[in-house]
This record gives structure tokens, C-alpha cells and sequence, in this order.
């Protein structure tokens, strides 16, 4: 394994440093307990935004703290959700005195560690809202597993529920259109080669030279299934497929189509899977709105790309166009 | 022989020492149908507690009269405050439960098979898991099933410890053939089976310790020593 | 090999496909030959700039075509040159009478078509003036050689000389900003893994286990000398140090700080490269007082990073703050 | 034999058959020192010309009238136009003006050399390199001073264009231990030792084509077939 890192076990906290320096202007890094905040802290009166997990998906989610998206992030260690000593002190800054909303993705710890931290801040006075992220259409949501997990869609939620935050709304306005969001976006990635943790110093899950891992998480986690390698055009039909039709997409709607990066695969090639997903949608008669290509919810280097689409309202594509300025997000 | 704080104590950090040594075996098990974290989460955490255990500022208890239940709940908050991802609050709150139940300078055998139920019943709440949804709380459940039975059949506190650790890593290892339902293993979906549960595992390790804790007895003078 | 493309042969075109679909409110691509302009063509009065050189770079050049950047962009194919005859119709379109001044990094195959190019644009009436970027500062410049090459310097120039030609500069002044940045700016950069080029099918080169590649430019080229892999902050030292000697930076120095990802390493590493390259600036009493973290110049999944240095004067500083609307930098 | 306009076709078919056939020893070679391109990079422009040959709408030169030059000119167009990087307009500007010499139906031995002496200067003009900094310059040169030497002997168009191939293909051998000072090769510096110079060697490549068209003579039926 050779990666630009010092200790691993330093790995988070030093790109957080640099992290840090680089962004002055938007963001200040608390060190102990690690959590990210806006720079000048809570925005009075605005309802305060907060999410998290394990690190190695960045930019998410510290690459989106800013004005029009999130008020706080909370990374763990690798892969590994952030605790609730973290988290609390996080909602505590994100507070305006108009509550918080947590974004959480689902994953077991993610939500445990959440729970505890918003029983916490709430002891302390915070009115706190949460929402699960859930869009990853690979993992079959049934009473009798853990859930669907959350991916790349909760860019979608950070920026829309962030857009009607900054416009005003109130915490329950803000839950509920994060859960709108929630409710019309679905994800399901590939995985051509798998990332190495550093700790572990290995590869999270061992690839043959012509195999590709479909229905992969952002952990390292092996996928659903690992089939034959084949052309960008097939690939990108067995993820656009599962998720149009998990929406149930037809003639009528329009949607934005996001096609994300895992962090080891070139920008190029996700534009090659963009067009193919868009053709895809078009041929169903969907109107493609809306658009974001790149590595935005990362595996660190794992190589492959996930297919995201959110039907879009007339509200929801004026959140989506709403002002951002973040590290990883802007315009 | 009452187990007291000291065995507690003697617990936790042969705990710490059994998950150092087997954070290789750990992370491996995770990495095969998780995500390669669970031998590093485990032993950050016990690496925080013995850190604790060892900071004349941080003693849990006041001197003689630390009770059992005092070291527990230092385990309980270090662990919560360290270790993140799924294990952290099921562990903590594991030891947060049979801190409460422990909270006497010694327990005798009832008192061991309560505070396992506790521990069990604190990460079935929490992760609403039941058992052969390939777990650490198939772990928990085989060593509450066996101490109790030992339990009332008489048996020493020595006893209970061992069926339990012994049923525990049975357990464990009767894990591998089954399909995740809950937990990171649950996306694999049927590629989850042949694989060992890291959680059970570990779970296996810490009761294995509370035994080698107990067998080696209040004379020990090396709290880090092997059994 | 395994990439998100189908036949190697078409990687180009599906991938501007593409992004011409995700982009459409920005770029306008045309296939034959193939160039890509700003939707809309070029701006009456105003100076055009137009880039280019071989694709496997990307977001670089097309990423930034847009307000307050370029006005064309021409890719080759991967990690060639583009042809005169994709070159010349861009310089057209990019003009909007002002004339237009080509940005060319400094490779033999670039210079040389975009030469033949410029000569036939000026046939055509169009008045064309061209700046050579040559910032790596691993490639000794010598009358004895091909010189230095341009890397991710580039982004410096476009960025600058495209605020430059937006505020209504013409052409010489437009080419004399270039000029001044391409006297200021300095890389160097390693590799911890080659890419793999598509039509080529293995990595570019072969560096064992624990060897990485110093002074390697964006083109899998094998770097100056190859050694053993250390830490992250010893190889940023081994990056920061011949830029900022080459600079002659002193305590009077105020800089942009640019760490730029090769395609293939998690955005988290560049940040803890840029962290340390920070201090080392600070350590010699230089000012950091604007920073640049990202994927911006690639070469394919190379894993790997540069170190790029500006040394900053009020008026760079402030063309550099300018507005900038492209797909993949935006302020 | 003259060489006329149907050899210099058959030239060119033969060299787009001999460079698809080297096309991945010729990108080995780029990998090693420079960009790994230059096989795909020259394949992709003799498909391109072969293509316009055999399209009856882009034919070279006015039927019978047909030079030498305007099938040259066909080439150095059609590389410039589809080749790209440095061996698009090195090529591609060394038919130029080989074509520039060559605008007769038929060429003789001083003319041949003429010929190769036009594509020598055409690609030190616009490359600037000159003998010894390892690229395609090696090549060109011993070829012309070799067919200089064989026709200012008498030899026929055929020896000239033997003792060329032969030298081409030697020089680019010889290019192996130079340190290259030119081109993409040149940023290795001393690390650009011990690898041919790929350039060169499909200058070598090129020239074997021409004698080998030559070799076949104006009654072979089929232009793709071998010598
Ligand atoms: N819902 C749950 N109930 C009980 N145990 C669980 C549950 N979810 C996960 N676990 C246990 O946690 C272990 C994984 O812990 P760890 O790897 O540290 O956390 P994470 O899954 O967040 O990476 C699993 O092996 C399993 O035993
Ligand atoms: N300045 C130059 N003069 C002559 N030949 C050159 C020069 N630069 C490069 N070459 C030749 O071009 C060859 C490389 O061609 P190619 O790989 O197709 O282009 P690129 O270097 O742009 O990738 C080299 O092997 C060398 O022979
Ligand atoms: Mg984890
Ligand atoms: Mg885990
Ligand atoms: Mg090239
Ligand atoms: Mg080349």
C-alpha cells in the first residue's frame, strides 16, 4: 500500500488540518473532538444543518459545510461512523436557536452514535430533527435487514434541506423537505477495484483482473453480485435500470441525474457513464433537468462510479439551483 | 472466589490485550463481509480504557470502595467515546447495562449471570437484533443460556465464566454459515454466509478474558500477565 | 485493464458526449473535427482564449471553458496532441474579433500543431497570439532540451488570462498577464501509480511495491528518478522545495498554494499534502493567501499529486478572485 | 525500374500494413521513454490515408497524370490532420515536402534521394533536433546520407532505397544507448538510455516499406501483398 499519508492512524486528522488551512474562509476545524463547522458558527435564527460518518467519502461531508448546505460535519476514522461526544458538540455549534436537522445516512452505527448524540444536545436544550438517508437501491429494504444504506444521494439531501434552510424555513418545513428528497432518490454503484483502508493496508475486497463488484457501497463493503467486466454501456444500464425503477420513473417526470465517482476513476469515464444514463433515461421518456458529474460521495480510491436520480418537483429543482458556497459545492 | 472490582479490572485489560492480539484476525473478518474496521474500532477503544485504568486522575470508584459496577462504567463511556461505527454504542451500551446491575464491591454467581443478561439485553435494545442474524448477539445469547443453567446447577463464579466463554465462542463460530440480516454483513445478502461474524468474535474474546481474569486470581501481581 | 469505457477507440467521443449533455448551458461540442467552445461562441470585443492539447487530463481544458476562462478548448486524443485541423476551427470560434491568444503547455507535439493551427487561423484574418506554459520545474530548461513542460500551472494561466480577457483587456495586455503568471508559476509532482492508457492496456510504467516516481509530468511519462516510498510530508518536501528554490521565494512572498490530484489518490491525501507544503511555505516566511485543492490537471487514475506555486502580485490576485463559471471551477 | 505514382502508393499501403503489424512494438517503445501513443498514434493516420486511397472521391492527382508528389501530399495531409502529437507534423511536414520534390510521374535515383532529402529537412525544420538527440532525426539522416552515397555510386532506385532501409533501421538500433535531448524522452534524461528511440524505428519501418514496394515492381496485382 503506498498512499500519501503520514501514520495512518494520523491519516484523519492531518487532512483535516490541511483541510482546514486551505478553507479558512468557510470553515473552522475543531480538533478535540474532531468535528467541522461553519466559520463564525450557527447562523442566528436559521435551522441548523449537521451530518456525518466515517471518513473516506470526502468531500463529504466537511467539502460541504457552508452557506446553503451544511452547518456542521462530524468525519470519524475510516470508514467508521464518529461518536456521540463528537456529534453532540457539532449540533450544539450548527444551533441558531432554530433547532437542528441531522442527515444521517443508515448504517447501523452511523445511526446508534446519532441517536445518542441528538438525546444529548436535546438534554442540553437543542430541538433536534433527523432524516435517514437510504437511497442505495442495491441493498433490499425489508423488515428483515438492516435497511436500505445511504450513498451518494445524500448530496441531494445536504444540498436541497441546506437551500430551504437558507431561505428561511423552519425545522419541521426543513424535515420535511429533506424527507421529500429522501423519498425520490435512489442510487446503485459499481466497483472496478476495490480502495485499501490504511490501517489495513490491503485491498477491502479482492477483484479478478476481469470482474467488476455491482451494487457496491462506500465502504469497501463486496457488492451484491460480481459479474464479468464488461463495456461502460452495460455497466452503466445495470446501475440506471434498478434505480429508474425502483422511482417507477415514467414519461412525465424530470429528474437530476448524478453521476458520482468512487475517487480512483477518471472524470472522463464518468461522462461516458452520464451519457449512457441519460440516453437510457430520454429513451424511457424522462426529461433529465438537472446534472452533476463527479466524485462527490468517495470510497478513497476505490475505482468505479454510482448512478443517482432524483425525481424533481418545481420546488425541489429551485432548492437545487439555489445558491452554495462550499469547498466541494458552489455556484 | 468473589469476583470484585479488581477482577474487573484484571477483565478489561486482558480484554484489551486479547483484541490487540487478535485485531489482524478481526479486521480480516470484517473485511471479508464488512468494512475492514472491526479489529481497529475494538482496540482503539480497550486502548482508551487501559489508558484510563492507568491515569491516577481518571480511577473509576473512590479507592476501596471502587465497586465492580465503577469499572464497567468506565469501560461503558470510554468505549462509546472512542470506538464509533456499529460496535461502539452496542458495547457501550453492553457494559453501560451490567454496570448497573454490578454496582457492589463483589458479585457471586447470580450477580455474573445478571450482569451478562444485562450486557446481552443492552445490545439487543440497541441493535435490535435477535439471534441467527449472525451478530456478536448470538454470542451474547449462547453465554447468558449457558451461565444461567450454570448458574443454577450451583457452579462457581470460575464456572459460569467458562461455559459462557466456551458457549460464546461456539456460538461464534456457529455464525459462519449463516446470512446476515442485520448489521454492515446484511448487504451481502446470501454472499454473507461462510464467513465468520467479527462482533460474535470479539464478543467470544472479551468473555474469554473475564474467564482468564478469574482464573488468575486476586494474587496476580501482573495485571497484564498471561493466565 | 478495466475502465468505464466501451471500445478504447471512442473514449474521447463518449466522454465529450457526454459532457456536452451535462454541460449543454456552458459548451456547445463539436464532433468533426472535435473542439469544444463556449455555448453561445464567442464574445463580441472580446479576447478569446483557446487551450488544448491530449485528453486524459480532464477537468483540464474543456472543465474550464466558461465566463472569466476559456472560450474554446481542443482535445486530442488521450495524451496527444490534438490536430491543426481541430485547432484552427476553435481559434474561429473562440473569436470574437478582439483576436485570440492560444495557451500551450510546452510539448513538442502541442507546439508544434498548434503552430500549423495559429498559422492558418491568421490566414483566415484572425489575429492570434500564443503563451507557452512550462512550469515543471522536474524537467531541467536548457538549451539542450525540449525545455520544461507545462503542467498543472496551466489552470493558473487559463484562470488568469481568462479574467483578464473578461474585464475587456486586449490581446497584448491578455498575453503579457500570461506571460506573468507563467514567469511566477512552478511545479513538481510524483507518482505512487502509473496509469493505464486505454488503447495501451497496462500502466504507463512499473514501479514496484514501495517505489514511487519523482518529477513525473501527466502523461505516464516515468519521472526524473524513482525512490523509495516515504511519507507524505517527506515527499511534499521533495515536491515544495525545488518549486519554492526555483521560485527564489523569500519572506516577502505572497503565493497561491495549488495541490493538484493526478486522478487516482483520495482527495483527503491532497489535503494532507497540502497541509504540510503550507507550513514549509509559512517556515520561510511566505504568505499563503490563496489555495487550490483538487483533481484539476490529470493523468487518467494515476494515484499521485503535484505541488503548483504562484507568487502572487494585487492584480493577479484579484484576476484570480474573479468570477469564473465553468464546469469544474466556479466562483 | 522508375519508381512512379502506383509504387509510391503501393509505398504507403505497405506502410500502414508494416506499422499496424509493429503498431504494438512501436508503443511499447513510446511506454518505456515517453507516452506510450506513437503506435496508435501512426496506425491511426496510415488507416486514415489508406481509407482516402481506396475512396474514389479522394484519389490523388488527375488519373494517368498522377505524380509521386500528389500521393506524397495525400499522406503529409491526411497525417497532419489525423496523427496529432510530435510525429503528426514531424511526418507529416517530412511528405510535404518530399511530395514538394517529387510532383513528376516517375523518379529516378537522384530524384529518390532528392526525396528523402526534402523529408530530412522537413522534420529537423520543424522539430529542430539534429543527428545524436535520439529521435526520428537519427534515422532520416543515415538514410540520406546512405542513398546519397548509392546514387552518386550509380545505383538504381532499388539500391538506393536498400542501402536507406538498411541504414535507417541500424541507425535506429544505434539509438539505443543515446541520452535523449529532444522530444518527450529528453525529460528522462539519463533514465532515457538504453530504450530505441520509437520514432526512429518507424522511420525505419517506413523505408523498409519503400523498398519493398519497389521490390514488388509495377506488375504486382495485389498492393497489400507482401514483398
Ligand atoms: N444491529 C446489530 N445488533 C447487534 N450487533 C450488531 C448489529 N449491527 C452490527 N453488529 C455487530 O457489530 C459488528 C461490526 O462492528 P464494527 O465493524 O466495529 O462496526 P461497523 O459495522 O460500523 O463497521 C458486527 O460484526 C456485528 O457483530
Ligand atoms: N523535436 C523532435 N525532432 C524530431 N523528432 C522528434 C522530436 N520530438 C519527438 N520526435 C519524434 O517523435 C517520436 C514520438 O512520437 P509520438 O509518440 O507519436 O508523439 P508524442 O511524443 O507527442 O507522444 C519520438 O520517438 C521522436 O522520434
Ligand atoms: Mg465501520
Ligand atoms: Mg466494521
Ligand atoms: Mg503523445
Ligand atoms: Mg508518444
Amino acid at each position: 500500500m503506498k498512499k500519501l499519508l503520514n501514520d495512518p492512524a494520523d491519516a484523519v486528522a492531518d487532512s483535516l488540518a490541511g483541510f482546514a488551512l486551505a478553507h479558512a474562509e468557510l470553515v473552522q476545524v475543531s480538533t478535540s473532538p474532531v468535528f467541522v463547522s461553519r466559520a463564525g458558527g450557527g447562523v442566528t435564527g436559521k435551522v441548523g444543518l449537521v451530518s456525518g460518518g466515517g471518513s473516506g467519502h470526502e468531500p463529504l461531508h466537511a467539502g460541504f459545510v457552508g452557506d446553503g448546505m451544511l452547518d456542521a460535519a462530524v468525519p470519524g476514522a475510516v470508514f467508521t461512523s464518529p461518536t456521540p461526544d463528537q456529534i453532540q458538540p457539532a449540533i450544539q455549534a450548527a444551533d441558531g436557536g432554530a433547532g437542528v436537522l441531522t442527515i444521517v445516512k443508515n448504517y447501523t452505527g452511523d445511526v446508534l452514535n446519532f441517536e445518542t448524540a441528538v438525546e444529548l444536545a436535546e438534554a442540553e436544550g437543542v430541538e433536534v430533527a433527523s432524516v435517514l438517508v437510504n437511497d442505495d437501491v442495491a441493498v433490499e429494504d425489508s423488515l428483515y435487514t438492516a435497511g436500505r444504506r445511504g450513498v451518494a444521494g445524500t448530496v441531494a439531501v445536504e444540498k436541497i434541506a441546506g437551500a430551504a434552510a437558507a431561505r428561511g424555513a423552519d425545522l419541521a418545513t426543513v424535515k420535511a423537505v429533506a424527507e421529500r428528497v429522501i423519498a425520490n432518490v435512489r442510487t446503485m454503484g459499481v466497483a472496478l477495484a476495490a480502495p485499501t483502508v490504511p490501517h489495513v493496508g490491503r485491498p477491502s475486497f479482492d477483484l479478478g483482473e476481469d470482474e467488476i463488484e455491482v451494487g457496491i457501497g462506500i465502504h469497501g463493503e463486496p457488492g451484491r453480485h460480481r459479474v464479468q467486466a464488461v463495456g461502460a454501456d452495460q455497466v452503466t444500464e445495470m446501475l440506471l435500470t434498478p434505480v429508474a425503477d425502483d422511482l417507477a420513473l415514467d414519461g412525465g417526470d424530470r429528474v437530476l441525474l448524478f453521476v458520482n465517482g468512487m475517487g480512483g476513476t477518471p472524470l472522463s469515464e464518468l461522462y461516458v457513464v452520464y451519457g449512457r444514463a441519460r440516453r437510457l433515461l430520454e429513451e424511457r421518456g424522462v426529461t433529465v433537468s438537472r446534472s452533476l458529474v463527479g466524485n462527490y460521495v468517495t470510497s478513497l480510491e476505490m475505482q468505479g462510479a454510482s448512478v443517482t436520480v432524483l425525481r424533481l418537483d418545481d420546488e425541489l429543482e429551485a432548492l437545487w439551483d439555489a445558491p452554495v458556497d462550499t469547498a466541494a459545492l458552489r455556484w | 472466589m468473589a469476583l470484585d472490582a479488581d477482577w474487573a479490572e484484571r477483565w478489561v485489560r486482558r480484554t484489551a490485550d486479547a483484541i490487540a492480539d487478535a485485531k489482524g484476525e478481526l479486521t480480516e473478518l470484517d473485511r471479508q463481509i464488512g468494512d475492514g474496521d472491526h479489529g481497529e474500532n475494538m482496540d482503539r477503544g480497550f486502548r482508551a480504557v487501559v489508558a484510563r485504568l492507568d491515569d491516577p486522575a481518571a480511577q473509576p470508584g473512590a479507592g476501596d470502595e471502587r465497586t465492580v459496577g465503577d469499572v464497567l462504567k468506565l469501560v461503558a463511556t470510554t468505549l462509546m467515546s472512542t470506538v464509533g461505527g456499529a460496535s461502539g454504542p452496542l458495547y457501550g451500551t453492553a457494559y453501560l447495562r451490567a454496570a448497573k446491575v454490578s454496582g457492589r464491591p463483589q458479585i457471586d454467581p447470580p450477580a455474573v449471570v445478571a450482569v451478562l443478561e444485562a450486557a446481552l439485553e443492552g445490545v439487543s435494545s440497541r441493535g435490535k437484533a435477535t439471534v441467527g442474524e449472525k451478530t456478536m448477539v448470538d454470542a451474547w445469547q449462547a453465554a447468558v443460556d449457558a451461565a444461567e443453567a450454570a448458574a443454577r446447577d450451583g457452579g462457581s463464579e470460575v464456572d459460569v465464566l467458562r461455559v459462557a466463554a466456551e458457549a460464546a465462542d461456539k456460538a461464534s463460530t456457529a455464525t459462519i454459515p449463516m446470512v446476515a440480516t442485520k448489521g454492515r454483513a446484511s448487504y451481502l445478502g446470501e454472499r454473507s454466509a461462510g464467513h465468520e461474524d467479527p462482533g460474535a468474535r470479539s464478543t467470544a474474546l472479551v468473555l474469554g478474558a473475564a474467564l482468564a481474569a478469574a482464573l488468575a486470581g486476586p494474587t496476580s501481581a501482573d495485571p497484564h500477565g498471561a493466565a
